[in-house]
């Protein structure tokens, strides 16, 4: 067995564990601290998967997200405790939704016929192959002189992302992760950023202190 | 069920617990809480869906190092790179909703001086 | 906000300049190793925050005024817009119109490492901006005649004598 | 052409960034709307540019990059129609904002999150790659709930904080929905998503499952029924001319064109996909109409009827899906998609309309409350017969454009066999005329009221923009004549009708890996340069 499989069980314990305190505790500082336990559990997930790129910014972004919620919390004070909906309502939420998530999870994982499943975890589509149709001569199944392609677009990235192929050129970045974002799909991260740039200034307009004034006509009537 | 099916289990759990905060908890930081929950089960199904396993070895990073020679062995046995440049985006787009949300939050606060929720409620949905 | 103690004021002048500098780091290399914009900036951005914190943000804002956080925040993001733009040069949107040169090296992927630090730049006086904005908020309404409970808002909307 | 696809989202995404720097640095207050307008008119000229170019399929792959690695926008008939319908409603939206925007604060900041959100709505219709629509839900969303809070009254940021917190669910479920699609079909873009599923013969439990998810993300955004309990409050609090683009078109692009998209063009409209719909749609239809009409909020009571229009799109396309999965006539099924399309086309007019209007009755008197106001049909007479159109528009009486597509889906329906489906459409009809009877008879009729003793016609611009609108709602009716449909209609009933693209051609492709009809098998399609299709 993969030990990287036995290590990450072993971390999602941990991160259900840190979320369940995280959601249940009575005190608000408590509550944010092990959210970012639970953050940093993320991270370290990452890294064990091979993402050393989302493992630096989880924590970056963990630790400006708990110094900003820390401040909020600390400077605050809140004399209610964070208190729950009815036990009744709740219950039934939880009963329907942990109906479907088990539902989905026999849909995703166990049932089917075995065309178009889910692929299981460490063995992903990229895996397989799939044959260039264009060279394939009609009416016989075997394939195997024309050039094998990795099957999700994912592996084709691996395979052509730093290179290129005959007809496409490559990024030239070594960070595979980086040549996606910033090249590949270049338009991705514009919409990101934009995203970013969006929240700082909704923020701001949030944060105004004075929303509406007294526009010129009443001014003038008054 | 197989046990390489499980992680996926796991963090559809993490979801469900997202989901609860936000369902039955009723304070702007318990949903704060709830959401940043939400977003890291889903990255952690992103990047699970990425990762092979290369037998006999450590999982390996996307990233060239030490020159072209060792390209084809990165091709080989590298994780798929592409989920993660996905979740790199919904990082971003986490911590942006984060930031509303506190900025919301502190507002909120001003107005009614408590992050309860159950004590502004002025609307009917 | 007041500044915190001696003891970690002294710390902060040690560290946060390398803080910076591997931010800085960060962004230059994000296409050989890991990290990128995005990473550095918030990095960046949190050696700044640091420095507001121990420091106070009176210091701060001598360092680093608002507006100037808001504007490259803006800035930032506008360089990237043109160098998307820019590739219609070369022949269409989002067009890498540099060479490409030696992978593994700082000056290879073309125009990756400028997106890079337009991405740096924004990330980082955005991050921070907002930071201050929400680390401000506190003092001004605190000024504020405040009930713990504010009236009902008028439902009926907004109506002129409100502000 | 394509080529100058990407500047249907990069104009208003420099706007978005310029404004505010702009604002900061000349601090002027009127002319702030200036450069927004420009840009708009010139996304709005692209637009008609591209609706009137010919009807085929623009791919642009973004960078010169090719599949399998970059991301595409696609121009469709669907994508044209959206496009035109967006720039028109927010070209107006923000003539109207000149004015009205006089009653907030920070003009700059407003406009560019206008701007952006415009660019979000953009890019989501343009985009062929499915996370890409998640980014951009993502920017109009955000951008939506920061202009929900933008006048920072407590019960603004309330609706802004629900606003965000089942936005931010329905994105999370949107994401697991993708991660699904790619853990199983290995394609991010929807178009191959779509070859990939067809490969395989159709969905299979996994993706049925990824379906699921995008139901309840989209159906959240377009504020079906069980799913709506934001918009009634997110709606009505922001300024009116947002809450006229957040109606008018933003759960469209948002909710309604993705749901289509999704349902359509990458899961095939199955007859499963097709009830689903018929019971979202029917639901939000019959409940949204009887939750407005005990409303006394002007705003309010608007918003409700929104789920309730809303829901006869989804009810026009879930009927066509199931018709066509029955084998009636490929004319009837054309005819229900008209039907759900025109009546989402109309619904953006009247419904931003609408909301200008109730805009400036606020503007005028300072409230929105139906009991404070009357004889405002004196008192402002262009903004009362504004309010009359818009209403006898979305009341469904001839000869506005309401009553055309109203009549339209209730004909698809009966000839479908939707019998009781078709009564209950004409009977949600009905009381949508009896509410904004009431609405005309407490705000134009009577005696003015105390409130509204000092009420005098709103500013030209919003005059204008108002104007613009209830001439758009006669004009629209012309889409029935076959002449005008067949231009602006058909290309996009088309693409709903035709489904995933492999349904006419499904070339056979030989897999070479060990597994039987393994789906990757369309990563083998040859890489395209920048292609023109016609369908």
């Amino acid at each position: 067995m993969d030990p990287v499989l036995i290590l990450l069980l072993a971390l999602f314990g941990f991160m259900l564990i840190g979320s369940i305190v995280a959601v249940e505790t009575r005190d608000l500082l408590s509550s944010v601290i092990c959210l970012g336990a639970v953050g940093f559990g993320t991270s370290v997930a990452f890294l064990l998967l091979g993402a050393p790129d989302l493992a630096i910014t989880q924590v970056v972004v963990e630790v400006l997200v708990l110094v900003v919620l820390v401040r909020v919390v600390i400077t605050r004070k809140d004399e209610t405790q964070a208190t729950s909906r009815s036990t009744l309502g709740v219950g039934s939420v939880m009963l329907v939704l942990g109906v479907l998530v088990a539902v989905m999870f026999w849909m995703l994982a166990g049932a089917g016929d075995g065309r178009l499943k889910m692929r299981a975890f460490g063995d992903p589509l990229m895996n397989e192959t799939v044959a260039a149709a264009t060279a394939a001569p009609a009416g016989e199944p075997q394939i195997a002189t024309t050039q094998a392609e990795p099957g999700s677009i994912g592996g084709a990235y691996l395979k052509h992302g730093l290179v290129g192929t005959a007809v496409s050129r490559g990024t030239g970045a070594a960070n595979y992760v980086m040549g996606i974002v910033l090249d590949a799909r270049g338009y991705d991260t514009l919409g990101e950023a934009t995203v970013i740039f969006t929240a700082i200034i909704g923020a701001y307009a949030v944060l105004r202190r004075i929303g509406r004034q007294a526009h010129a006509r009443d001014v003038a009537d008054r | 069920m197989t046990l390489p099916m499980l992680p996926y289990l796991l963090a559809l759990l993490l979801l469900v617990v997202g989901l609860y905060a936000i369902v039955a908890k009723r304070n702007v930081i318990k949903i704060i809480v709830g959401l940043a929950i939400l977003d890291y089960a889903v990255n952690l199904i992103l990047v699970l869906v990425g990762y092979r396993t290369t037998p006999g070895a450590a999982p390996m990073a996307p990233i060239l190092t030490g020159g072209m020679a060792n390209e084809p062995a990165l091709v080989a046995g590298a994780v798929d790179p592409l989920p993660q440049a996905l979740v790199l985006t919904s990082i971003v787009i986490s911590l942006s909703v984060t930031a509303l949300l506190v900025a919301l939050g502190l507002r909120l606060y001003e107005k009614y001086g408590t992050f309860d929720t159950e004590r502004m409620r002025n609307l009917r949905g | 906000m007041q500044g915190m103690s001696l003891i970690v004021k002294n710390i902060t002048r040690l560290v946060a300049g390398f803080i910076a500098i591997f931010g800085v780091y960060t962004v230059f290399y994000g296409h050989v190793s890991p990290g990128g914009g995005f990473a550095g900036g918030v990095i960046l951005a949190g050696a700044l925050v640091l420095i507001v914190l121990a420091f106070g943000e009176e210091f701060s804002r001598k360092v680093l005024p608002h507006g100037v956080a808001q504007t490259s925040d803006a800035l930032g993001a506008m360089s990237f817009l043109l160098v998307a733009l820019f590739g219609y040069m070369a022949g269409g949107f989002f067009v890498n119109f540099l060479p490409r040169g030696e992978p593994c090296t700082l000056f290879s992927a073309g125009t990756i490492p400028i997106s890079n630090l337009a991405i740096g730049v924004k990330v980082g006086a955005g991050l921070f901006g907002a930071f201050l904005a929400l680390a401000l908020f506190r003092r001004q309404s605190d000024g504020r005649s405040r009930s713990p409970i504010a009236g009902r808002p008028n439902r009926g909307g907004p109506n002129g004598e409100e502000s | 052409m394509q080529k100058l696809l990407p500047l249907l989202v990069a104009i208003p995404l420099a706007g978005g960034f310029l404004v505010p720097i702009l604002g900061r640095l000349t601090g002027t207050r009127r002319g702030a709307a200036v450069l927004p307008i420009l840009m708009v008119a010139a996304v709005l000229v692209l637009s008609l540019a591209l609706l009137a170019g010919p009807d085929e399929t623009l791919v642009l792959w973004i960078g010169g990059w090719e599949f399998p690695i970059g991301i595409s926008l696609l121009a469709d008939g669907l994508t044209r129609y959206l496009l035109v319908i967006v720039a028109v409603v927010s070209l107006l939206a923000l003539l109207f904002s000149m004015d009205y925007m006089r009653q907030y604060t920070s003009p700059s900041l407003y406009y560019g999150l206008f701007m952006l959100m415009l660019a979000g709505m953009n890019g989501v219709v343009l985009a062929g790659d499915l996370f890409n629509i998640f980014v951009f839900i993502e920017i109009a969303g955000i951008a939506s709930y920061a202009l929900v809070a933008f006048g920072t009254e407590a019960d603004e940021l309330e609706a802004s904080l629900k606003y965000l917190t089942l936005g931010t669910v329905a994105s999370t479920f949107i994401l697991i929905g993708i991660a699904v699609v790619y853990n199983v079909t290995g394609q991010l873009n929807w178009a191959k998503v779509a070859e990939a599923i067809a490969a395989g013969g159709g969905p299979s439990m996994p993706l049925y499952v990824a379906a699921a998810f995008f139901l309840m993300g989209f159906g959240l955004k377009a504020a079906m029924v069980p799913f709506h309990a934001w918009l009634p409050d997110a709606h009505p609090s922001a300024p009116a001319p947002i809450s006229a683009m957040l109606s008018g078109v933003l759960i469209k692009a948002c909710g309604v064109y993705a749901l289509a998209r999704v349902v359509f063009s990458v899961f095939g409209g199955s007859e499963v996909f097709g009830w689903v719909l018929v019971a979202l749609g029917g639901a939000s239809m019959v409940v949204g109409v009887f939750l407005a009409v005990g409303q006394w909020d002007f705003k309010r009571l608007l918003a409700y009827h929104s789920i309730s229009q809303m829901g006869y799109v989804v009810l026009a396309l879930g009927a066509a899906a199931v018709m066509q999965a029955r084998g009636t006539s490929e004319a009837v099924v054309a005819l229900a998609i008209f039907g759900g399309l025109f009546h989402l086309a109309n619904h953006a007019i009247f419904k931003s309309l609408l909301f200008l209007c109730s805009g400036s009755v606020e503007y005028a008197t300072g409230t929105r409350q139906l009991k404070l106001l009357g004889g405002l049909g004196r008192k402002m007479p262009v903004t009362g017969a504004c309010l009359r159109i818009a209403a006898l528009s979305i009341s469904g009486v001839p000869p506005l454009n309401g009553f055309w597509s109203k009549l339209i889906i209730v004909l698809a329906l009966v000839l479908g066999g939707f019998y009781t489906l078709a009564v209950i459409t004409v009977i949600v009809s009905f009381v949508t005329l009896l509410s904004f009877a009431k609405v005309q008879r407490y705000v134009l009729g009577g005696e003015p009221t105390a409130a509204v003793e000092q009420a005098r016609e709103v500013p030209a611009a919003m005059c204008l923009a108002s104007l613009a609108l209830a001439v758009l709602c006669f004009a629209s009716s012309l889409i029935i004549l076959p002449a005008v449909k067949s231009r602006l209609v058909d290309p996009a009933v088309r693409v709903v009708q035709a489904g995933p693209p492999p349904r006419a051609k499904a070339p056979p492709r030989v897999v070479a890996a060990e597994r039987p009809g393994a789906v990757a098998a369309q990563a083998a399609v040859p890489p395209a340069r920048l292609e023109r299709t016609s369908p």
